[in-house]
């Protein structure tokens, strides 16, 4: 049914660009960059855009609230890491450096549409709405995600690689069926695309001509495996060929850059063209988690490097330059950012709230008879401790 | 031999299947595949978000034509095709029971379940628990298995311990007629995910039954549940035969035999292997002190091991002999020249019976 | 470590050939064919070839084994049909219409060379050299596969689908870490690149710059569900550029095209180029197996055009052209094929020869307590039976 | 809690990892992490056609440091860091061991090793038996396994009964240093496929044991055999701890406190699951009249089932009480703040000493 639905629709917009499919699907020949490393807007001919691969630059507005998030999401980056160091939080997969691509990711989507993170997309859950608390639950060692995912929509941020893209497939082809225009996007890591289950998402959303959007942080480490052990693809985004969508690079650390291609991305899957493939090139400045030590396998010369192109300051001068950033506007950003720090640390303070005897309530949606068993089992344990 | 293994072959053939059709008739008694085809047709039309998806499940009605003129009669977006994979499959099924729907999913057979593994066992069965109950699964995974049927190597495993043992998923084995459409219904109604074992030697098996009669009495909550409810196939008083799905038969077998004998067995149907029934289950064994557990599935650490287990743990101080075993090898399942050697048979039920320690 | 290697290989080769990477790693612009279904060899122009993606001609003598392959590989397909219908054969999925593609996978192979079959891929098998009755074990309804792998360097005919492409990178990455020069050629049907095996199965062959040949028979159909129900991709060929490897279609009914592309592809990777992807374009011509009803889901009217495409009338057509086909070397080849058939014939009328106290046999290198006990269950179980 | 949990966050800190790397300086204990790395290194020195890769094995050393220097020792063909997919590590194992390798691949978590289900139960488990014994696969899985150490979702499920229940496939799981070291060995050596669980709460737990020793002993042959041995961890007399894995500890411990009270325990560490020991399960349980069984995966239909049921089988009439279980609840494994209420403890395992039937 869908699928030839889906290749015309290829055909459709190809045309309309004026360029072949499979030119259209393939990434343009060079990364989209907007953005210098130093805020200033790179010339027309260098920022990667060719016929069909061409961005229309967002708004002043949207530009600072895209800015307003990342620098929350920068701040929730190192209050975490923070609290970790501060043994009030068991583990902490930092997103610091790429905090652009998960705002990007989160902020241009609509309310009824759904997002489909992993473990180091916080600042992504963030910024789709989650309250900061119910973000990290998980993170401190309590028994479930800690929001409400319809309540967001907002998938639980997914451990096990790459399942997660399928699940998104799957509530973008139900709203589909409803006749809703539910967007939804779904990320993973370079790593990730890796695993089988990437592959059969990225089909099953092409053969039904699904709107979701793929976002690969592509930030060139799995733990330890650098991209080049990962995968021998001229770019991750040439994949999306094989599936019949179209797929694209961007510079990952660029926001001006992010926002475009996501603003473009959105509203051509809302229009019913199906999935999309977003590459964004960014690096992980932390290690894997606390966990983790990187000095193992990686150079610092290689972190320090990327210093240079952080989204941050990136965003900051370009916003400068621009005359947007007054006085009062950058005080209500730090204002913001902080009072959401905040949030966490006096959160974090409290002690988790978890009753063993819950461990039963939630497996089925009614206890069975071996669950009543074993809880009771174990409540009358407590009440001999107790005693 | 072979020719026996062609008649019987796993997919069913064209003849077969017309066969099946001609079998709904009303006068005619009607196949365990029927009730199960029209217990996904009375879904449809019962729930809007009841939607069916697989491989070869739509046009052609599925190897088996379970799904058999669904397609056709609800629509593309009702029943459909996917692409061959199964973990797709299962987890394009996860993300439409988070938004609402109410996904019925084949795996074409057994074996073929088992690259969406981590799909089930990481999410089908835990998505509510993560989710403290925030997001349910209401869907149901068909699976059929067990052997019988001459099929080829990968097409007759007896998976269900490997669901059964991971908790938050629930695990329904019909073994008649009746059950095989009341189940199906019950299964798909669930809120949480259920893993539907359908014994695929019973496909063509017929009883007469009358589905439209069961369907009214199922929607007008009249017919009895059947999640967590063993069912008593054969009340007997010397032992017990704890059984389900493809072996329920031949349990009903050896308990004929063994009345000729002067044996009275009581053959239970397990029906709902999570969640399970200790109170029917002890109830049979505590009044006649003996049983055995009758299962396809390789032995070891296996459905019928749990069985075993609950069993003495709860009847012990009733209990005669040891409660026994008779499954099949711990062995790759055997192809079709072979698989009788391997299947539980009734005279292997009986040498059971016969070391129950009646002397004692 | 080996990435790069292939990175660099390709970049070599594209140089060598005057094209980019990317051109060399798409598919040409046309499916490769050299021979009109009429047996008349194309215009130049009109072969599909282009910078690159150039495949001399095999030569005649080349041509006439293969030929002589295929005719045997043709009446095996028929026999065996027969024999289904005549009951002594349990289940066949028939080759007919695609042995083009299976001889040359197979025939273009050296004799340490692997191949990795499905089971539709008995008449690949066959020319690997494995002896007619062992490779129709399995479909007699015997518990093994039949033939020794190592001898033949063929593995077991799989059925979970796209497993065995990667086995097939194992093998490969056995006989490169011992300096060995082995080609492997991994086969799957277009219905199999859906799986997520697949997917890891490339990646790890490019990334391991290991020389596996991954040929998909792509017959329109997988059972019932057609192509366009399982890829929404211009060709499946262009998935490759997705590994950062190079792919190719061919005409899979034009033997001459097949070999053309088979030797050039098996010379290629033997010289450590990595792998490649071919999709050959070929039809089912009869149900899925013996058990399927093809007129569920297609017309016959569909079945009936590719009559015309045939690749034995074909090659035939252009061998009886060139003056290639004498009639002693007719005769020659249809008596060898009618040997094949008969020793088939004469095997299936034997019963199969199974023991079922080898069930025991082969679970472990050595029997284990548990499966001693049973097998003495079971030959007590036989022995009063006997008695 | 938190706090504490940092401190055991499964991914092993670089602090630990030195600790780790210190402990191996010859005239201090020597951690199990320790043994399994030195059985690697000693294995690939043995033997030419091992090879070892997985996830973040080679630069790295593996996330728990037990590939630690092996790249750099060996060289990266020997020791290989992969892309990311299980189901690509297994399979691509399947296809070295067909052509000459001994490749030993390690799952980073339990859990993770769902992905790669089809290819070992549908290959590693089956393909000697497919072929006649013809291609033998002579592989190790290596699964870091179970909880106790704070580990978040996914990073801490008992999954030895998916395993277990496949025949094929062996199945080992050392508690000790010194098994660690010899089971691993003899892994490697097997000309089958072996799933190999390492309890990962006790990477960093250490012994007084003499690896260059134990190498000696194991090269000559003259270590004695651990597959299909289970191994007397404390002799007793009143009742059986029937266990493995991580609850050898918790069984022993268990035993000391009844000690205490004047109840003398004996504790089966049942190392090999598959294959396993019957006789001397058998004989101890004969001895005492009494069993329990210790295990941390969930029970229902779980290898503690298993034992159960053998030992109900076969020791009947020896029994002065039902054989019972102490195992994890029939629930997704637990996070941190609650994984203490998940496993068996000593307690635990008091309680059900208790219900042994003393008084009959
Ligand atoms: C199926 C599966 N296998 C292995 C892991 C363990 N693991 C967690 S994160 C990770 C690396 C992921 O790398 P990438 O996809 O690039 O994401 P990043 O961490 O860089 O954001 C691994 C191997 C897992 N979570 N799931
Ligand atoms: C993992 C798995 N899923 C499902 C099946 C059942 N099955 C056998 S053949 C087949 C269709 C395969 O189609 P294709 O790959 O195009 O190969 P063809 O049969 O056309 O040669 C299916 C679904 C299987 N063998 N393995
Ligand atoms: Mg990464
Ligand atoms: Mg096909």
């Amino acid at each position: 049914m869908s699928t030839e639905a889906h290749a015309d629709r290829i055909s459709d917009v190809s045309k309309k660009f004026g360029i072949t499919p499979e030119d259209y699907m393939l990434p343009a020949r060079h990364m989209i960059n907007l953005l210098n490393p130093d805020g200033t807007l790179r010339p027309e001919d260098q920022q990667g855009t060719e016929p069909g691969h061409e961005y229309p630059l967002p708004s002043p507005a949207r530009l600072l609230e895209a800015y307003a998030a990342l620098v929350t999401g920068r701040r929730v980056n190192d209050q975490n890491s923070a609290l970790v160091r501060q043994g009030r939080m068991a583990v902490y997969p930092s997103s610091h450096g790429q905090e652009a691509c998960q705002i990007a990711a989160a902020l241009c989507l609509g309310e009824n549409d759904w997002l489909f993170p992993t473990y180091r997309d916080t600042v992504a859950v963030l910024t789709k709405g989650v309250a900061p608390m119910e973000v990290m639950t998980s993170f401190r060692g309590e028994w479930h995600c800690g929001y409400d995912p319809k309540a967001y929509n907002c998938a639980p941020m997914s451990t096990p690689l790459t399942t997660q893209l399928l699940h998104a497939v799957g509530v973008a082809h139900a709203a589909k069926l409803r006749g809703e225009d539910t967007v939804v996007v779904a990320m993973c890591g370079d790593g990730a695309t890796s695993e089988g289950d990437f592959h059969e998402a990225l089909n099953f959303a092409a053969v039904f001509n699904l709107p979701v959007i793929f976002f690969v942080q592509n930030n060139k480490y799995a733990i330890s495996v650098p991209l080049s052990q990962q995968s021998a693809a001229p770019s991750l985004a040439h994949k999306a060929v094989g599936y019949g969508m179209a797929g694209e690079r961007v510079d990952g650390n660029d926001l001006m850059a992010l926002m475009a291609i996501m603003t473009r991305a959105v509203r051509m899957a809302r229009e019913g063209n199906g999935p999309l493939l977003i590459e964004a090139h960014t690096y992980r400045m932390q290690a894997h988690t606390n966990a983790d030590d990187d000095k193992r396998y990686r150079e610092d010369s290689e972190v320090q490097e990327w210093i240079a192109k952080d989204p941050v300051t990136r965003m900051k001068a370009y916003l400068d330059d621009a005359g947007l950033l007054t006085d009062s506007t950058v005080a209500k950003i730090t204002a913001d950012a902080e009072s959401v720090a905040k949030t966490l640390r006096d959160g974090m303070n409290q002690e988790a709230n978890t009753d063993p005897r819950e461990l039963f309530e939630h497996v089925y949606s009614a206890k069975t008879p071996q669950l009543a068993e074993q809880q009771a089992m174990l409540v009358d344990e407590l009440d001999r401790e107790e005693a | 031999m072979t020719a026996t293994t062609s008649r019987l072959n796993p997919n069913v053939s064209a003849a077969t299947a017309r066969a099946a059709a001609k079998a709904a008739n009303e006068h005619q008694p009607v196949t365990f595949g029927k009730a199960l085809n029209t217990a996904l047709a009375d879904s449809l039309v019962a729930d809007n978000s009841v939607v069916i998806f697989g491989e070869d499940v739509g046009t052609l009605g599925g190897v088996f034509r379970i799904t058999d003129g669904l397609t056709a009669r609800f629509g593309s977006e009702r029943c459909f095709d996917t692409p061959l994979a199964e973990s797709g499959i299962v987890g394009m099924a996860v993300g439409m029971a988070i938004n609402g729907m109410r996904p019925v999913i084949e795996m074409q057979f057994d074996a073929f379940a088992y690259p969406a593994f981590e799909q089930i066992a990481s999410h089908v069965a835990k998505m509510r628990n993560r989710t403290q109950g925030k997001l349910n699964l209401p869907m149901v995974i068909r699976i059929p298995y067990a052997g019988g049927v001459g099929g080829v190597e990968h097409h007759c495993d007896s998976s269900e311990a490997y669901y059964a043992h991971t908790p938050g998923l629930k695990v329904f084995t019909p073994s008649c007629v009746e059950d095989a459409y009341l189940m199906l219904r019950e299964a798909i109604d669930s809120d949480d995910p259920v893993v539907f074992f359908e014994p695929k030697k019973l496909y063509w098996s017929k009883e007469q039954v009358d589905l439209a009669q069961l369907a009214e009495q199922y929607e007008a909550k009249k017919s009895a549940r059947t999640e967590g409810q063993a069912r008593i196939a054969r009340p007997g008083s010397d032992a017990t035969l704890i059984t389900y799905g493809p072996s329920v038969s031949t349990a009903l077998e050896a308990a004929k035999l063994a009345a000729e004998e002067g044996i009275s067995l009581e053959v239970l149907d397990i029906r709902s292997i999570v969640p399970f029934d200790d109170e029917t289950v002890c109830a049979s064994v505590r009044k006649t002190g003996r049983a055995i557990v009758v299962a396809e599935a390789q032995g070891f650490a296996s459905v019928a091991s749990e069985i075993v287990a609950r069993v003495q743990e709860r009847c012990f101080h009733s209990l005669a002999a040891p409660v026994l075993r008779v499954t099949g090898f711990d062995i790759p399942y055997p192809a079709p020249t072979l698989e009788k050697f391997h299947l539980p048979s009734a005279e292997r039920i009986l040498d059971a019976v016969d070391q129950l320690q009646w002397e004692a």
